[in-house]
């Protein structure tokens, strides 16, 4: 679903390879898989793969927000602080029931991506010092109207989105899923996805096109807000509890990391929907993998960062000059 | 490969005095805003002033300073370092293993190995042409799975008062030698950026990387050279670290890539490359560093508060930087 | 001068790209002392081939030989530390450093510590220009200066460092008559220092004006090389475009045909504009069917005034009208709703979204009228893009392939198609000839004419006289961001608009001179 | 979840008692240092917290020390958070130096590296009490007085409490706290070296779950998939068991009886879980303070003898006590 060139129709060989390249994310994908296949006890299973769906779910829900972001040429670093501040909001309105909980909760996510949008957008702050400011203070305000306690939940329709099952899918991975098709709709089919990547590509020229910069940047932070807070409801659902202290914490290195992997550049002007999905399954099947081999944290570590630059490495190739 | 995107439109206008004011304020205005901060801050609390707090403040920001160093280079080339921070952990647990060895072997070899790193990412960056922010991203996370790995996940302790401890709690002239070795890196830094030739490829790289490969500068050394300079002197910081708790902490330096390009931004350094001085990444260093000791003379803010009190004071700053450089143009 | 060894030889130099074959077997060779024209149609791999000789791109095939001996160049800095000079096509300087930093960076001169000698440097620079009859405030950043004066700078650049061989690509496209005899002076001097120069260009008369020989490239092949003296200038287009002579002859110099029959009822009217200090109560007005050209000198206010009209600028006062209606200033998409179109300057920082596919930058201004709801029509828009892509001839491997892969004159074709697809009641055309080559000039000039015949009202900015001539039903001449003078019909002509902008030189001070006074 | 470089670490768990008569069992030698004149009501005193109030644990650490210096009347308490930074820790100390505090209360983030900070308060004249954790350096010369728990000693009883459960003989799952982490390597080691008494027993899986209830639950969803026999679980903290129990019963397990689970800390919803029947047992970790901190302190401005090592005693909660102790938790 990338907004991007699509492969030339003529097929020479050097199409191929770029082709290839511009996917190092899906030859790593099938890699691991097969690995696993070869290593891990029981990894051919429905339950492993719903687990590693499920788990994925609220990584995917926040990078597709940052992937947005990054697409016009930003960043947001805030949706973890976001997924905290949404955990810690929505319990606070359950009482009034779960429309009233879950839509606090969700408005909070667009609150603070108004904020982050209007700083980057309005005043001109740059993207990563305006959402590293939310990802300080973000979680401390979610802290403090949770007075740092994790509150249970338990609201049956909420307790669903966490941990309920549609038709056998769970639903975390439902509202991911719904979440991707929404996203790829926007970025391929509508006036905004083209203007995101179009000030990503060139801001000025965009401008001088007559695109509604200001609005497209500001609506891009929302949505990320938005989907943030989403996750949020998601994880916190999942737990049963909510936990802002902890709910999303470095979450937003997993996102830039599944929306590079997944090949969408970090200078802006393309952004690539399935890609992130991938990006995203991608690292977490790396963390997944050690664990079920119970290889040492440590080493994981390295691994994973092994892994990312050769998934990075591989899809280069569109270079500049 | 940031052309300016932001402010191509709208050139020069205003006489020239004026723009020039603005320019002054705005790549300054760090250090105004210092200066604004400490006067405040000596009327309200008592202790402000007094030597040892002025010491404290400063020694605080040393360590972090030396990063900010290398972080400058970074970023006027348009790039960025996540992984100084990891570097950090890294490097004191490097020196934490070697000083029973021998403690010279200890102040070296982490700048070394750290260096090389750096060096690495460099070639990726600069070579086979990864986005810094990924490559560097990598490094923080294997890095500091390095230094948990070597260091067994505990921190190390430096038994005894050997000479080693000395860089880390001595003192040269009556000023810190963590503080001594800071200012150094800022006066070579600040004249390597300002006053070489090296300086200015780098400002020229960060302004519009094409145009300067296709000027006929050096363009991948000079990353390279940036990227290696980080690595160290975050290795540096680490050992000095080490030195200073007598004890090499795996987990030293976390998230402090993040304070460091905090400063750096601060200190009216564009992002976007192209743009910076050191004097500002000093001033950003030394305001975040006031920041936190205003925290702790206050001593009532909970660990919370403090968190939103240094991500609002971090946007008052910049956005009153945005308005300064928006006035200029 | 014929005995002489050649300074560099390409030797069947083939060079791919995705989809496209760039050069395909090109021979080449720069004697000592002599200037070589370059030429073809945009596309035809002029660029290319420089930065196969200077080492931005590796041949796939063939050789590079430099002073006798093979080379292979990695990067540009190898190429020149050996003694090639180059003026790449699109300015390549660093907008945020200062002119002398742009001149001097990777040479500084130094001090007895080796720290860089800033006041050395300055006066150096400032002497270095001077000399090419460039005054400027070495000390302002080189983005606070207009493009030709940058253009200039480059030039400077390049051709302060001894270099055996100099290669220019496109350098006069944007300047204007005056710093194009100062290039051609510094251009003569190097052919009787025996430097080489490579000379790109589509403006004819200039070729003819300094070059020796020339080598025309078409579709990736040397079409034909020898001496320009011995091709007439019919024969060297008909190279060019590989047609018979015959077919070339009936076409006359620009494309412009006659007067065009003007409504009473201007569509367009800028009162009084102002943006101190650049602009100081600029009004005029344009009518249905009329081309007015706003003529001037470099930093005359031009773009600033197209700008302030299309509300890419702020200004201080004033309006702009559009069929009798105020329109919002300051906001372009409030003037492309009203009807105004721009295609601004400069292609690389304010026109291509580089990335981005060939299809995508020609519907760009378009979108809000191809999608209803916010959801853009695919249908609608391939029939677009397919249409304009034919119309403009524009050349791509596909409409997917990214704009930044196109030659810079079918960039331009791509952006003249955004606008064009807006069907626009004004469209401004800021330099749109820049850097097309003669067939598509020629074209362009025929469709300005069309569009205004069918009813458009057109301002065209262009620094070549002729465009300006024989292309403007009204001229409105400009000098320091005031309106000096108007012409109309047989007023204007060539003396008359010369003497309109060079009135009060003595006296007054061009825009690239007004920064003298920043010495605080 | 993240594979990031992290620290929010937690402190030791807590054990519920409330009142500090209950917890204090000097050992070793008591210190007699002269005191200065000063009354605990005039006096200012510094707390050093390690770590953010990320968990109950740390989050009752803090609320104990500031209620009972509001309690006590104390003239001012000053306090920092150094974030799990070591170096943090230190200049917040010397901050607090430089604010010629009387008294400095210090929950340290490293046994190691405390050293400049304990030498400067050492060079001032300033009175050091370390809670929670210990840290090098040797009691009434660098620092006063100790109180805390043993936490290598709480890793060897819930080894002894998991064979216990299972009658010698299991597949144990461990999920461990912050790596790097004091408290981490104590609950570990002891663990480890309490099992070596239980040949039948092996560890099958050890992996971080960084003290975090959401990643206590990925872990253990990947571990009971990877391993399906798994029968035992031993948590650093309580937090990580109640994320393992959601995620054994995700996968159709009955955690308190097909798998058993020991934790360590006393929170309520762990106590909690102990009556519903999903963890069999919690070792407790007193995060009270507050209350013997002060003592401490006032009975060293009264030139008091001061015991060198003040361990907490903690408690052991099971089906058997929990219902009637749930108020005692945290
Ligand atoms: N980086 C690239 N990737 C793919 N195709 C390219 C690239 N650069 C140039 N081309 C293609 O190579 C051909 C030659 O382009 P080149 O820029 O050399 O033309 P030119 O003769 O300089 O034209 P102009 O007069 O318009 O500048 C064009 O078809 C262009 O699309
Ligand atoms: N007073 C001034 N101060 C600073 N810069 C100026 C001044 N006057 C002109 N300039 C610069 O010169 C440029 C000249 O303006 P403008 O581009 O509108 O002129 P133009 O007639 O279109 O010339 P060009 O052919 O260079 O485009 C401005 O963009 C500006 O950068
Ligand atoms: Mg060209
Ligand atoms: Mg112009």
């Amino acid at each position: 679903m990338d907004s991007g060139a699509r492969p030339n129709k003529s097929l020479d060989a050097s199409t191929v390879t770029s082709w290839v390249r511009g996917r190092g994310v899906y030859v790593a994908f099938v890699v691991l898989v097969i690995f696993n296949l070869i290593v891990t006890p029981n990894f051919a299973s429905v339950v492993t793969l719903s687990t590693l769906l499920i788990t994925v779910s609220p990584i995917v829900l926040v990078s597709l927000g940052v992937a947005l972001t990054i697409g016009t040429e930003g960043i947001d670093l805030s949706v973890g602080s976001v997924m905290a501040l949404a955990s810690a909001f929505l319990p606070l309105y359950l009482g009034y029931g779960w429309p009233v909980g879950l839509s606090v909760a969700l408005l909070v996510g667009v609150l603070a991506g108004l904020v982050n949008g209007s700083l980057v957008a309005f005043v001109g702050v740059q993207p990563i010092i305006a959402t590293l400011a939310m990802l300080v203070g973000g979680r401390g305000l979610a802290q403090i109207f949770a007075g740092g306690q994790s509150l249970p939940v338990t609201d049956p329709v909420i307790l669903w989105l966490g941990q309920g099952r549609l038709f056998g899918l769970p639903a975390p991975v439902i509202v991911a899923a719904v979440a991707v098709l929404v996203v790829g709709f926007l970025v391929r089919r509508t006036t905004f996805g083209r203007y995101v990547v179009a000030i990503g590509g060139n801001r000025s020229a965009s401008y001088l096109s007559g695109h509604p910069v200001r609005r497209t940047l500001l609506a891009v932070y929302v949505i990320s807000g938005l989907l943030a807070a989403l996750a949020g409801v998601v994880a916190t659902a999942r737990l049963g509890a909510s936990d802002p202290s902890n709910i999303g914490l470095l979450i937003e290195l997993s996102a830039i990391t599944a929306v590079v992997v997944g090949g969408t550049p970090l200078s802006g002007g393309r952004v690539k929907v399935v890609g992130t999905v991938m990006g995203a399954l991608l690292i977490q099947l790396i963390s997944n993998t050690f664990i079920a081999n119970d290889l040492p944290f440590t080493w994981a570590q390295v691994l994973t960062a092994a892994i990312i630059l050769v998934a990075v490495y591989l899809q280069k190739g569109r270079g500049v000059v | 490969m940031s052309t300016g995107s932001a402010d191509t439109e709208g050139l020069g206008g205003s006489p020239a005095w004026r723009e020039r004011l603005f320019t002054t304020l705005q790549r300054r205005g760090a250090i105004v805003v210092l200066i604004l901060v400490v006067a405040v801050s000596a009327v309200v609390f008592d202790n402000f002033l007094t030597e040892q707090n002025l010491e404290n403040i400063v020694l605080q920001g040393a360590f972090l300073g030396l990063i900010v160093v290398g972080m400058t280079f970074v970023i006027i080339s348009g790039g960025i370092d996540l992984s100084v921070g990891s570097m950090v952990g890294l490097g004191g647990i490097l020196a934490a293993l070697t000083v029973q060895v021998s403690w010279p072997l200890a102040l070296i070899l982490p700048p070394l190995v750290c260096g090389l790193i750096g060096f690495g990412n460099g070639l990726l960056i600069a070579r086979a042409k990864m986005a810094p922010f990924i490559v560097t991203l990598a490094g923080l996370l294997g890095i500091r799975g390095l230094a948990l790995a070597l260091a067994n996940e505990k921190p190390i302790g430096i038994g005894g008062s050997s000479p080693f401890d000395w860089f880390g709690q001595g003192q040269i002239l009556g000023i810190s030698v963590p503080v001594f070795f800071v200012i150094i890196a800022f006066a070579v830094g600040g004249l390597v950026l300002a006053r070489t030739s090296y300086g200015r490829i780098i400002f020229a790289i960060g302004g519009s990387e094409e145009s300067a490969r296709l000027m006929g500068l050096p363009v991948d050394r000079t990353k390279v050279i940036a990227y290696t300079t980080s690595g160290a002197l975050a290795g540096f910081a680490g050992a000095l670290l080490a030195a200073r708790l007598s004890a090499g902490d795996p987990n030293a330096g976390l998230a402090w890539e993040l304070d460091a390009i905090s400063a750096v931004v601060v200190g009216g350094t564009l992002l976007t490359g192209g743009a910076g001085t050191m004097s500002g990444s000093l001033a950003g260093v030394l305001l975040l560093s006031i920041l936190q000791n205003l925290i702790n003379q206050l001593g009532t803010l909970g660990s919370y508060a403090q968190q939103v009190v240094s991500g609002f004071f971090l946007i008052i700053v910049v956005v009153v930087q945005a308005y300064l450089s928006r006035k200029e143009r | 001068m014929e005995q002489d060894s050649p300074i560099l030889e390409v030797r069947r130099v083939t060079k791919r790209f995705p989809g496209v074959l760039a050069l395909d077997g090109v021979s080449f060779d720069l004697r000592p002392g002599e200037v070589h024209a370059l030429v073809g149609e945009n596309g035809a791999g002029k660029s290319t081939l420089i930065k196969v000789v200077t080492g931005v791109y590796r041949p796939d095939e063939g050789q590079i030989l430099f002073n006798g001996e093979e080379v292979t160049f990695a990067e540009p800095r190898e190429s020149q530390a050996a003694g090639i000079s180059t003026i790449y096509q699109e300015i390549n300087l660093i907008p945020l450093l200062s002119v002398a930093q742009n001149v001097f960076l990777g040479r500084e001169p130094r001090n007895s510590l080796g720290m860089i000698d800033k006041a050395r440097m300055n006066r150096d620079a400032a002497e270095i220009l001077e000399r090419y009859g460039i005054r400027a405030d070495v000390t302002a950043p080189l983005r606070s200066l207009g493009l030709g004066v940058q253009q200039m700078v480059a030039i400077a650049r390049a051709i302060s460092v001894d270099a055996r061989a100099v290669i220019m690509d496109e350098p006069t496209s944007s300047l204007e008559a005056r710093e194009v005899e100062t290039l051609f002076g510094v251009i003569g001097q190097l052919r009787e220092e025996g430097v080489g120069v490579i000379y790109v260009s589509h403006r004819l008369e200039e070729l003819y004006e300094i070059c020796d020989r020339v080598t025309v490239l078409r579709d990736g092949r040397v079409a034909h090389t020898g001496d320009l003296a011995e091709l007439s200038r019919l024969q060297l287009i008909a190279h060019m475009l590989g047609r018979e002579l015959s077919e070339v002859q009936e076409e006359g110099a620009t494309g412009f045909g006659g007067e065009h029959e003007t409504a009473r009822e201007p569509v367009l009217v800028a009162q009084s504009l102002s943006q101190r200090p650049r602009l100081h109560e600029v009004s005029f007005d344009v009518h249905p069917g009329e081309v007015v050209g706003l003529a001037g000198l470099l930093g005359a206010g031009r773009t600033e005034t197209a700008k302030a009209i299309f509300g890419a600028e702020p200004i201080d006062s004033g309006s702009v009208r559009v069929e009798g209606k105020d329109i919002k200033t300051g906001s372009p998409g409030a003037a492309i709703r009203a009807g105004i179109a721009f295609l601004p300057e400069d292609r690389k920082l304010e026109g291509i979204i580089p990335d981005l596919s060939v299809r995508e930058n020609i519907v760009a201004a378009a979108l809000p009228k191809l999608a209803r709801a916010g959801l853009v029509s695919e249908k609608a828009q391939d029939d677009l893009v397919e249409e304009f892509m034919q119309s403009l001839g524009i050349k791509a491997s596909s409409p997917n392939q990214p704009v930044r892969e196109l030659s810079g004159g079918n960039q331009q074709k791509v952006l003249l198609a955004r606008w064009m697809c807006m069907n626009p009641k004004v469209l401004i055309l800021d330099e749109p000839t820049r850097g097309i080559d003669i067939g598509a000039k020629v074209e362009i000039q025929k469709l300005v004419d069309d569009l205004a015949a069918k009813g458009l009202g057109i301002i065209l900015i262009s620094s070549e006289v002729d465009e300006i001539t024989e292309g403007s039903d009204r001229v409105v001449a400009l000098r320091d961001g005031t309106v000096v003078g108007l012409l109309s019909e047989d007023e204007i002509t060539e003396s008359n608009l010369m003497a309109l902008l060079a009135h009060g030189e003595d006296s007054g001070h061009g825009g690239q001179e007004t920064r003298e006074d920043a010495d605080g | 979840s993240p594979p990031g470089a992290k620290t929010e670490g937690q402190g030791s768990g807590g054990g519920g008692k409330k009142a500090q008569q209950d917890i204090a069992q000097a050992t070793g030698d008591v210190c007699k240092v002269k005191p200065p004149d000063l009354k605990l009501q005039d006096a200012v005193v510094g707390f050093s917290q390690s770590e953010k109030e990320v968990n109950p644990f740390r989050i009752a650490e803090t609320e104990s020390i500031r209620s009972e210096a509001k309690k006590r009347n104390i003239e001012k308490l000053v306090y920092t958070n150094a974030n799990s930074q070591a170096s943090k820790q230190i200049s917040d100390i010397r901050d607090m130096i430089a604010q010629d505090v009387d008294a400095i209360i210090v929950a340290p983030l490293l046994e190691e590296g405390m050293d400049p900070a304990l030498n400067a308060a050492n060079e001032a004249g300033i009175p050091v009490f370390l809670i929670d954790r210990e840290t090098a350096g040797k009691p009434c010369e660098d620092y006063i007085t100790f109180m805390g728990s043993n936490f290598y000693k709480q890793g060897k009883q819930a080894a002894d409490l998991l064979a216990d459960f299972t009658n010698e003989n299991a597949q144990v799952a461990v999920l461990e706290g912050t790596p790097g982490a004091s408290v981490t390597i104590d609950r570990t080691e002891g663990f480890e070296q309490q099992l070596e008494e239980y040949p039948d027993m092996e560890i099958v899986a050890s992996q971080t779950g960084e003290f975090l209830r959401t990643k206590g639950q990925t872990v253990m969803e990947q571990l009971i998939q990877s391993n399906p026999d798994i029968d035992a679980v031993y948590a650093e903290n309580d937090e990580m068991a109640l994320g393992a129990i959601q995620a054994l019963k995700d996968a159709g397990k009955d955690p308190g009886q097909d798998v058993k689970v020991v934790s360590i800390d006393g929170t309520e919803q762990a106590v909690q879980a102990i009556i519903t029947g999903d963890i069999n047992a919690v070792i407790e970790t007193n995060p009270r303070f507050g209350p013997l901190a002060f003592d401490t302190i006032e009975d060293y401005l009264a030139g008091k003898p001061i015991p060198q090592k003040i361990i907490v005693q903690d408690d052991i909660y099971t089906k058997k006590n929990a219902q009637e102790k749930l108020d005692e938790t945290y």
